[in-house]
């Protein structure tokens, strides 16, 4: 087991490596960086005065070193004006948009990034286990049918439409909030049972609007996974036993069909936080997406930098994650040891 | 002398589909189970048997539905304290709600499938499985129906229950699973219990075990046993009455040994002639020494598999699969290797074939009809190829060995084609030939494997093997998935094509009286190693070591008379240390090979 | 006499905060606000609003629009932070600060507060490694600055700095003050070294001058500890999704009665994604909006007025032209750049738009289809040059074109160049208005009935405006001028080559911002003429030579088509609350001069109960 | 009959037995037949995707006469008729297969909208196979305006409403499908090709060329789409056409979507490559290319079939979000992903609905897909 995690965790480390060169190399392609583009948008708009300050900046902060020094210094193997400080240091640097460190602009969308994740992942599970079932048990009728309808209705509206008209109508007929995450006075208070309230009704829409997708794709994949275990001879041997129908396809095949799921979780998350960038951009969410996209448009790099990161190491220890869920789910995988030439 | 009838099936008949495409599987069966009697539906594969015993049980698959007929089952006379109130009344299982159903699936009549291991739900205990029926059926919960399990598990002969109990099914060897199910079939007490080939998965010796232990069990609570099975050693050995079920139809039904010693409908008696038995004196065939002209000679062959634990246990496990076995093929000569699943048949086949490397040490000639010997494990390229077009192999799967997508013509013309031999026409012609060389017809060369059942399938894998003329065929369990007819049929086959084309066999099997019909050598292997090797008459009238003993007493032979030797099992089938002197291993270390009559080698202290 | 304010009374009365009249200026600006056609309105209330970005709550420096100069609402120049402006040959300015005027903290207003700004920050190395701003630069001498006392200070350059004031009164002006008392904490000059260090190790910087630098953005208002002379200041920390502006005690306007300005309250910025804004403002959950809001909202808004309770103003834009294209006249290709230099394919392109059907397509017919020139507001204003080259005339287009030379054309009908490629414009915009895309594509429609193919690319704003730079860039796509209400003592730096930023000729603008360091010398007499006005205008010293500068720029502009206007005076749609009250129902809607609500002065606007 | 009440009764099937009959008789004479015949038969049974299947021949067939089809050009607009509503058409009518009644335009310049009157007197009847419209070229060659129909003399046809230029949507609908439903198979292309390839050889070769596929599949998918988007936008050409800009990005998204694909061929390689077939194709001598072309990829051909299906929403709605990003096409090109960029503000969601039409297609197709996929993996299921 430890084993087992420590050459996993080595290999994770290469492949971050690897992935931060290529985060790197992406971000930089766009020619220019932060502070050029704001000195010319501040010379294009006659803001003499603060071109001082974007200049000052520059200095600090390495701009006008070369690429692969700049790529170095952010890594933190590298010496840069004022020495080692990079993602190895713990620097994650500082957001020229935000003019904050880096650290203060994400950690307040962080949190808000795994509640809108973490239920729409609940809403994904929520409603596909029941609909695949169903599907699955009532395969080819027309309730399947109905199933894979709405889902696909669901999978086929592009995200922002959606979320765009689930708003209006949300607040037109339910009185549901437009945009946010919570009442806006209810900022910066502590959590309480009107906060809480606010921030869930707050979450209805954008939940359903980043979950339908997922949960449509879950609702097909559970449906044939469950259809291939309905057929196996263990669900015979409990109908033989004299199991009641709903029992005997939900204690046996669905835990079975359930175990891509189960692994798939450690990839949900990360594979939602960045597709659901868009929709949080549509719905004005505080989450980590709008930052990125605005970071990643305005090539604020040591804030983008960060971010990519963290999603892809969140995104490798998903799959770390996943592994070792699988393992402690499933007996199988747990005990026996599979055999390799 | 007739026991009280349980169970009396009228004129079931079961058909898939309906209307145009309706297909009918069953065709008014009727027989009737007795109390404390076991009753025996025999017949060969796809005849009905399994469809017939999920009648009754209202588990049929989608699709199929009971069109005509009639189960009745007789009232429960007495009742377990912990089950309801009344006993079950009297009954028709073919109609019945399905919530009635459900209080007779698993509670008066209980079912066991072939397949021991995906017949468990893999993610949960056995201890689990076993009480969900305990409580489905019983007003027992919690500690009470936990130790109903364990007793239960103690019946069926776990060695250590409470471990079974919280064991995973593939934590346990097939036939402690079959156990398992067995007990979860059993703990309800049933009047009847339906068991569907429940030993056709296991080893000879472990499907002794098994049947001993229904036999038992039924003799103690008198439940009547529905048996299906296509072997008739089993039905000798278990049942009172046969059916003998043929394309959905009865064809001969009556008691076992009427119809088993004197059977009198044409596919009975290909039956009972069709089913191997080992001989009490096999005539001696020419003795050759397999020395002299070998075609095959391997010393010393040895392989450990490393193996890695996926998922979290990451240790690695070195397994001995074969240590220091020396065989030789001499040619013309069939050799046969037989012993229990996982004793090393087919890793000996592989590296011979050099699907894989033996460890270190090594060596492997093979000697061709061109008197050049070749050390097998040097060759590459060319010379490879050229080997790979001498030596053969037959697989013991038909379903599995031919690809789904490729017309028989050209899975006969594929060998051909790789290695380059005549143009398109001369190769439909060879397939032609190769189709009429083993019984089937040419028309068929542009059908799909689909269409062909098991025993033509497995002719044409042997067409196949055929097709280069090799002179080398290694035949890994050729017949084992196979209806005992059938195999018959194969293993003819095989003999008239061996002297055909002057071939050399290696023969893998479980099964010794398959191996006694064919081979000239056997050699018996146990863990890795051989234990005795020999001439087959020697070594079948004398057998020496404790193992082969066990595995010729505990082949099943349809003779009402010869009933299993349990104690010869049990004695030999253990582990290699609890074999009594001289043959027992030594603190793991295994004695050598002994001469104990012409060519014939005993493992054992000499 | 003055009155308190409701709110402010409890403060007052605790001892809190001093009252109303020692919070006044000894002479504050008194506003006269019947004079101006408006109510005298009552004090409290809060606007809510929303801005697309929590960077955008600078908009509240805009709206509030103090300044030292200021336009008033016929955009002339007057005093406004300062009593009065005294200038002597345009070149020498004494500002005359109100005495007893107080930051919003309460501390005075002093010159201290200027000279702190001129010495200590725009002198500093270190806070400015650029240099003071090229504003204080005349032929790239500083001003001689003297304080002669709390209230008078002096700037005094070698020669005229007519950019001066008007600069001052920016939407975005370059503050040539700081709270000195606030700021002089983090300087090294003043604080304590040991204090410094640790706020530097604190806020995760990198040395004193990135903390001072940061807490002291006067335009970003994102420190609410940084004390201001506007109207409403900030209360929220950074990052929050809502941002609380609330009235400064201090400011230095009154109506006639008495009453401190602003009427409002407090305003509520509320961060929300641009694309929300309009459902948003749709169910009333904004009091007074624009931002945000564009014509094809308009139904929309129109048709929740009930249920929002607010009402759906149409504005004018402010800008010259609100599409415009740019012919690079300095195009890295040579071949293209004769063809865009020659005045004969500015005018076909001109000619080949069909406005009136861009106007009715887009705006209902609401804008006016005009060339890019001065607005009607505009004292400039000028009929002849806003239809020049500004009717549909495929005929005559396709006349000019041949007569260029450009009369070879390719099988599907597109013209050639001499060099046989194919007259294939590619029109690059930055992608942030739909209507621009529609309107290009509309364009696009006409010029292929003259051989002219366009190509449509959204670019990254940034992108964009790089590959200008670098003179890649052939035609971008963009508003016109941003100030289309010129006045003569408006710089009019947008017409002639002085900045890199106008597509028109970024390398020539390159070559004057750079003094001649890099890009090139406009070298067309066209160009040159503009470049001898704009020098003129920089010298000149009475508003009858610069309005002569002005008249003749905009001629030559209008004749040479530098800039292909589509419409201008697009309708901009501004809602206000049904209980808002001096929100003007039509108004100009513009950045410079205007600042948006700025000249409009929305510290009158009030709330009837 | 037979007595089994009787233990002792010994019955007997009058039936003969004939051992050699029997083994020529075949198993399964149902599945006699060629792969395809099979396969066709299976998936005729699969009603809903036998109707799909239909459709989507249907549409793909109509593909190139979109032109005669569709009753304007896509670029075609009357300013007249900006956000013109559905018109009505009744077919038999006044002796005429087909009429619609004209519908008058103004603008209402106190709500901002554009108000219309549908004329019911006076029903204009619809041209079928009339001249009408620009010109356009069939097959890039022959030089016509024939179209199937065409909107009356002097009036409109707006079945599906106009946009906000005044242009037809339902005839844009359908020249977007040109775009829409070919383009993007391209991307489907090369994210097949590639991970077939590397996860065919990962799976077949295993070892340290599993390692490397591996650690490059968990690279590509850690590693953030957005980025690359915003890269690409500045690093295409500027004087690319919409259609060339949009290949691109199908073959860029094909170029990130393979890893899912590879992960599958890889783990049903790894299964295969222990089928006894191919160990026995192995162990006749055929090469590692033979016994992946002839032995494993045919037995897989039912898997990729329904993962290419299913992937085909995936890049028809792909385009959606790029356009999002200011990425995808751009005018005068047409694709259904356009068309719902346009449809997302509030004016088209609440005031003009019609906007929206185009998600009908595009549900359509993806539902016609999905179910088609099922059926063809069912079809080609060769145990089923
Ligand atoms: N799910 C099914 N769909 C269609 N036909 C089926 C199905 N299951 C069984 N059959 C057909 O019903 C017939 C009887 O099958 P059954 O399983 O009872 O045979 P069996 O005698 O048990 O054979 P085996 O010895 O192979 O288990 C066969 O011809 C088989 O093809
Ligand atoms: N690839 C492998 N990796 C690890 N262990 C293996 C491998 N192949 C076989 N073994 C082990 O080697 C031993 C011998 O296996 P082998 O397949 O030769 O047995 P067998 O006698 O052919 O059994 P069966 O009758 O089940 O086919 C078994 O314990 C098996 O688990
Ligand atoms: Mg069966
Ligand atoms: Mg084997």
């Amino acid at each position: 087991m430890i084993r087992f995690l420590i050459r996993r965790l080595f290999t994770m480390a290469g492949t971050l490596v690897v992935v931060s060169a290529l985060v790197f190399a992406i971000i930089n392609l766009p020619p220019g960086d932060f502070l050029s583009n704001q000195i010319a948008e501040l010379r294009a708009t006659g803001q003499e005065a603060s071109i001082a300050k974007a200049e000052f900046l520059r200095k600090t902060y390495a701009l006008d070193k070369s690429l692969p020094e700049q790529y170095l210094i952010w890594l933190g193997v590298w010496p840069g004006p004022e020495g080692f400080n990079g993602l190895l240091q713990g620097e994650y640097g500082w957001s020229f948009e935000f003019d904050r460190p880096v650290g203060e602009v994400v950690g307040e969308t962080l949190w808000l990034t795994v509640v809108v994740n973490l239920a729409a992942v609940l809403f994904i599970y929520l409603t596909a286990l029941p609909l695949g079932a169903i599907a699955a048990v009532k395969a080819n009728t027309w309730i399947d049918y109905l199933a894979a309808f709405i889902g696909y209705i669901g999978l086929a509206t592009p995200n922002f439409l959606l979320a765009l008209a689930l708003l209006f109508y949300g607040n037109r007929y339910l009185g549901l909030p437009i945009g946010g995450l919570m009442d806006p006075e209810y900022e910066g208070k502590a959590m309480g049972m009107g906060k809480a309230w606010s921030v869930f009704l707050h979450l209805i829409v954008p939940v359903i609007v980043i979950g339908t997708s997922g949960a449509a794709a879950m609702v097909r994949r559970l449906r044939a996974n469950l259809l291939d275990e309905l057929s196996k001879p263990y669900v015979i041997t409990a109908q033989a036993k004299g199991v009641p129908h709903a029992t005997r396809v939900i204690r046996y095949p669905l835990r079975m069909a359930l175990n891509p799921f189960v692994a798939d979780i450690g990839n949900l998350l990360p594979s939602l936080v960045s597709g659901s960038v868009l929709v949080s951009v549509v719905m004005s969410l505080p989450t980590i997406g709008p930052t990125l996209l605005g970071a990643l448009r305005s090539q604020d790099f040591y804030l983008s930098g960060f971010i990519l990161m963290f999603v892809s190491a969140l995104t490798l220890f998903g799959m770390l994650i996943s592994d070792i869920l699988l393992a402690l789910l499933d007996p199988r995988i747990r005990f026996s040891s599979r055999t390799r030439n | 002398m007739s026991a009280p009838a349980v169970l009396s099936v009228k004129d079931l008949s079961v058909s898939f589909g309906a209307g145009r495409s309706e297909t009918r599987v069953v065709h008014d069966v009727s027989f009737t189970l007795r109390q404390g009697q076991t009753l025996a539906l025999v017949g060969e594969s796809g005849s009905g048997k399994t469809i017939t015993g999920k009648a009754l049980l209202g588990i049929l698959p989608k699709g199929a539905r009971v069109t005509m007929g009639m189960a009745h089952l007789v009232a429960e006379n007495s009742v377990d304290v912990s089950g309801p109130n009344e006993p079950g009344p009297e009954c028709d299982l073919l109609h019945m709600t399905r919530k009635e159903l459900r209080d007779v699936r698993g509670r008066r009549v209980s079912m066991i499938f072939q397949e021991p291991m995906s017949s468990l739900s893999p993610l949960h205990t056995l201890g689990a499985q076993v009480m969900e029926a305990v409580r489905l059926h019983t007003t027992h919960r919690g500690a009470e129906a936990q130790a109903r399990c364990l007793h239960m598990f103690e019946e069926v002969g776990f060695p250590d229950p409470r471990r079974a109990f919280n064991a995973y099914p593939f934590e346990l060897s097939g036939g402690l699973r079959q156990r398992g199910m067995i007990a979860m079939a059993m703990v309800c007490r049933p009047q009847i219990m339906i068991a569907d080939e429940p030993t056709t998965a296991l080893d000879v010796t472990t499907q002794a075990m098994v049947l001993d232990l229904i036999n038992r069990l039924q003799a103690e609570t008198g439940m009547a046993v529905l048996m299906i099975t296509h072997d008739l050693g089993v039905v000798a050995n278990m049942a009172s009455s046969v059916v003998v079920l043929r394309k959905g139809e009865v064809v001969e039904s009556g008691p076992a040994r009427a119809v088993i010693g004197e059977p009198r409908h044409g596919y009975t008696k290909a039956l009972v002639a069709a089913a191997p038995i080992i001989p009490e004196m096999v005539p001696v065939k020419g003795l050759h020494d397999p020395e002299i002209t070998p075609i095959m000679r391997a010393r010393n062959l040895s392989k450990t598999y490393i193996t890695r634990g996926s998922g979290l246990s990451q240790k690695t496990m070195e397994i001995q699969a074969l240590s220091d076995v020396d065989v030789t093929i001499a040619r013309g000569e069939t050799v046969a290797l037989v012993g229990e699943s996982g004793s090393g048949k087919s890793t000996v086949a592989n590296l011979l074939l050099r699907a894989e490397r033996p460890d270190d040490g090594a060596e492997i000639e093979f000697c061709g009809r061109d008197g050049l010997k070749q050390d097998i494990a040097r060759l590459e390229g060319n010379a490879l190829k050229a080997f790979r077009r001498r030596v053969q192999v037959v697989f013991q799967d038909p379903f599995a060995s031919l690809s789904p997508r490729m017309p028989v013509q050209d899975i006969l013309t594929e060998p051909l084609r790789i290695h380059d031999v005549g143009n398109a026409a001369e190769q439909r012609d060879r397939a032609v030939e190769l189709m009429r060389r083993v019984g089937l017809s040419p028309d068929h060369l542009r059908r799909y494997p689909h269409a062909f059942s098991g025993g033509q399938r497995q002719r044409i894998c042997i067409a196949r093997a055929l097709a280069l003329k090799p002179e080398l065929i290694l035949c890994d369990e050729p017949t084992s998935a196979l209806d005992v007819s059938v195999q018959a049929q194969v293993l003819d086959l095989l003999r008239e094509v061996k002297e055909d084309y002057g071939l050399s066999y290696l023969f893998i099997s479980h099964d010794l009286a398959v191996v006694a019909e064919l081979s000239d050598r056997v050699a018996v292997m146990r863990r890795g190693r051989i234990v005795e090797e020999g001439p087959v008459e020697s070594l079948f009238s004398n057998p020496m070591h404790p193992y082969t003993k066990a595995l010729i007493a505990a082949s099943p032979e349809p003779d009402m008379d010869r009933p299993l030797d349990l104690n010869a099992v049990a004695q030999g089938a253990g582990e290699p240390h609890t074999w009594p002197e001289p043959f027992g291993y030594v603190s793991g270390q295994a004695p050598g090979m002994v001469e104990v009559d012409h060519r014939h080698f005993v493992r054992r202290a000499a | 006499d003055m009155v308190e304010t409701p709110i402010l009374m409890h403060p007052v009365g605790e001892g809190q905060l001093p009252a109303v009249a020692d919070r006044a200026p000894e002479e504050p600006l008194i506003v006269d606000i019947e004079g101006k056609g408006r109510r005298v309105g009552q004090h409290g209330g809060t606007i809510r609003t929303i801005v697309g970005r929590a960077k955008d709550i600078r908009m509240m420096v805009v709206y509030g629009y103090a300044r030292l100069v200021g336009y008033d609402d016929h955009y002339n120049l007057v005093p406004d932070i300062l009593r009065a402006v005294d200038e002597e040959e345009g070149r020498v300015f004494t500002l005359h600060l109100r005495k007893g005027h107080k930051w919003s903290d309460g501390h005075p207003f002093t010159t201290e507060d200027i000279r702190y700004w001129w010495e200590d920050v725009a002198n500093n190395e270190e806070l400015s490694p650029g240099g003071v701003p090229a504003l204080m630069l005349v032929n790239g001498e500083p001003p001689n600055v003297t304080v002669t006392d709390e209230t008078t200070i002096r700037f005094e350059w070698p020669a005229a700095n007519p950019s001066f004031l008007p600069a001052l009164a920016q939407a975005r002006p370059p503050f040539i003050y700081r709270p000195a008392h606030f700021m002089k904490k983090y300087h090294v000059k003043y604080g304590d070294a040991a204090e410094i260090a640790a706020m530097v190790e604190k806020s995760k910087v990198r040395g004193w001058a990135q903390l001072h630098n940061r807490l002291d953005n006067m335009y970003d208002l994102d420190n609410p500890d940084l004390p201001t002379l506007q109207p409403w200041m900030n209360t929220s920390p950074k990052g929050a999704q809502r941002y609380v502006m609330r009235r400064n005690p201090y400011f230095h306007r009154f109506d006639m009665d008495g009453r401190q300005l602003p009427y409002i309250d407090e305003v509520d910025m509320t961060v929300a994604a641009g694309g929300l804004i309009p459902a948003k403002v749709n169910v009333g959950e904004s009091d007074l909006q624009a931002r945000g809001l564009s014509f094809a909202d308009a139904p929309v808004l129109k048709k929740g007025e009930e249920g929002g309770g607010y009402v759906t103003h149409l504005w004018k834009s402010g800008v010259a032209s609100e599409i415009a294209l740019y012919p690079n006249l300095t195009y890295e290709d040579p071949a293209w750049r004769e063809v865009m230099r020659d005045v004969r394919f500015r005018r076909a392109l001109s000619l080949a738009v069909d406005r009136a059907i861009i106007n009715k397509s887009l705006f209902f017919g609401l804008a006016k289809p005009a060339a890019n020139s001065a607005l009607p507001e505009s004292p400039f204003y000028d009929e002849a040059n806003a239809e020049a080259w500004a009717q549909f005339d495929p005929a005559e287009a396709n006349r000019l074109l041949d007569e260029m030379g450009l009369d070879q054309r390719a099988g599907d009908g597109t013209r050639l160049m001499p060099d046989g490629r194919p007259v294939e414009i590619i029109v690059e915009t930055a992608g942030e208005r739909p209507e621009e895309a529609d309107a290009l594509e509309l364009v696009a429609e006409t010029w292929r009935d003259i051989g002219v193919k366009l190509i449509y690319r959204p670019l990254d704003r940034d992108i964009l405006r790089n590959r200008a730079y670098a003179g890649q860039s052939m035609m971008p796509v963009w508003f016109g001028w941003n100030n289309g209400v010129p006045t003569p003592e408006a710089a009019p730096q947008e017409l002639a080559p002085v900045d890199q930023a106008n597509f028109s000729w970024p390398r020539w603008g390159q070559y004057y911002q750079t003094s001649g360091g890099s890009g090139e010398e406009p070298d067309t007499p066209e160009g040159k003429r503009l470049m001898e006005l704009f020098d003129q205008w920089s010298s000149a010293k009475t508003d009858q030579e610069r309005s002569e500068i002005w008249k003749e720029m905009l001629a030559i502009h209008a004749d040479q088509v530098f800039v292909i206007g589509l419409v201008n005076q697009a309708p901009q749609p501004v809602v206000a609350s049904n209980k808002l009250r001096n929100v003007p129902e039509k108004g100009l809607y513009a950045w410079d001069p205007g600042a948006h609500f700025g000249v409009h002065r929305m510290d009158e606007f009030f709330f009837v109960k | 009959m037979q007595d089994h009440d009787d233990a002792e009764y010994h019955y007997v099937s009058p039936e003969a037995y004939d051992a050699e009959a029997d083994l020529q008789s075949l198993d399964r004479v149902d599945l006699d037949a060629p792969t395809y015949v099979l396969i066709w038969r299976r998936f005729l049974r699969h009603r809903l995707a036998v109707i799909s299947g239909v459709y989507l021949v249907a549409i793909y067939l109509a593909l190139p006469f979109i032109d005669f089809i569709a009753p304007y050009a896509p670029a075609q607009r009357d300013a007249d008729f900006i956000y013109a509503p559905p018109q009505t058409v009744s077919f038999l009518t006044d002796g005429h297969f087909a009429v619609t009644y004209p519908i008058e335009s103004t603008i209402d310049l106190e709500t901002f909208q554009a108000k219309f009157e549908t004329n019911y007197d006076k029903p204009e009847p619809i041209p079928i196979f009339a001249n009408c419209g620009p010109k356009y070229y069939l097959f890039g060659v022959l030089e016509s305006n024939l179209r199937l129909f065409c909107p009356p003399e002097g009036g409109t046809l707006h079945l599906m409403g106009a946009d906000r230029l005044g242009r037809d949507i339902h005839s844009r609908i359908m020249h977007g499908a040109r775009l829409s439903l070919t383009v993007g198979l391209i991307g489907i292309a090369i994210s097949f090709s590639i991970g077939m390839v590397l996860g065919g050889v990962a799976g077949y070769f295993g070892g340290i060329v599993d390692w490397f596929v591996m650690r490059a599949i968990e690279i590509v998918r850690s590693l953030p789409e957005l980025p690359l988007w915003l890269a690409l936008s500045a690093a295409i050409p500027a004087n690319w056409g919409p259609v060339s800009v949009f290949f691109m990005i199908s073959i860029i998204l094909g170029l990130l979507d393979w890893p899912g694909l590879a992960r599958a061929v890889r783990s049903k390689f790894l299964a295969l490559r222990e089928e006894d077939y191919v160990k026995a194709a192995e162990l006749m001598g055929a090469s590692p290319g033979r016994i992946i072309g002839a032995h494993m990829m045919p037995n897989f051909m039912s898997h990729l079939v329904a993962s290419a299906t299913l992937s085909i929403p995936g890049m028809i709605l792909g385009e959606t979000a790029l356009s999002f990003l200011g990425l995808g096409l751009r005018p005068p090109a047409v694709s259904w992903g356009l068309m719902l960029n346009d449809a997302l503000n509030l004016t088209a969601v609440t005031i003009y609905p019609w906007i929206t039409l185009p998600l009908v297609p595009v549900i359509m197709v993806v539902l016609a897909f999905n179910f088609l996929g099922d059926g063809l993996r069912d079809a080609m299921d060769p145990y089923s």
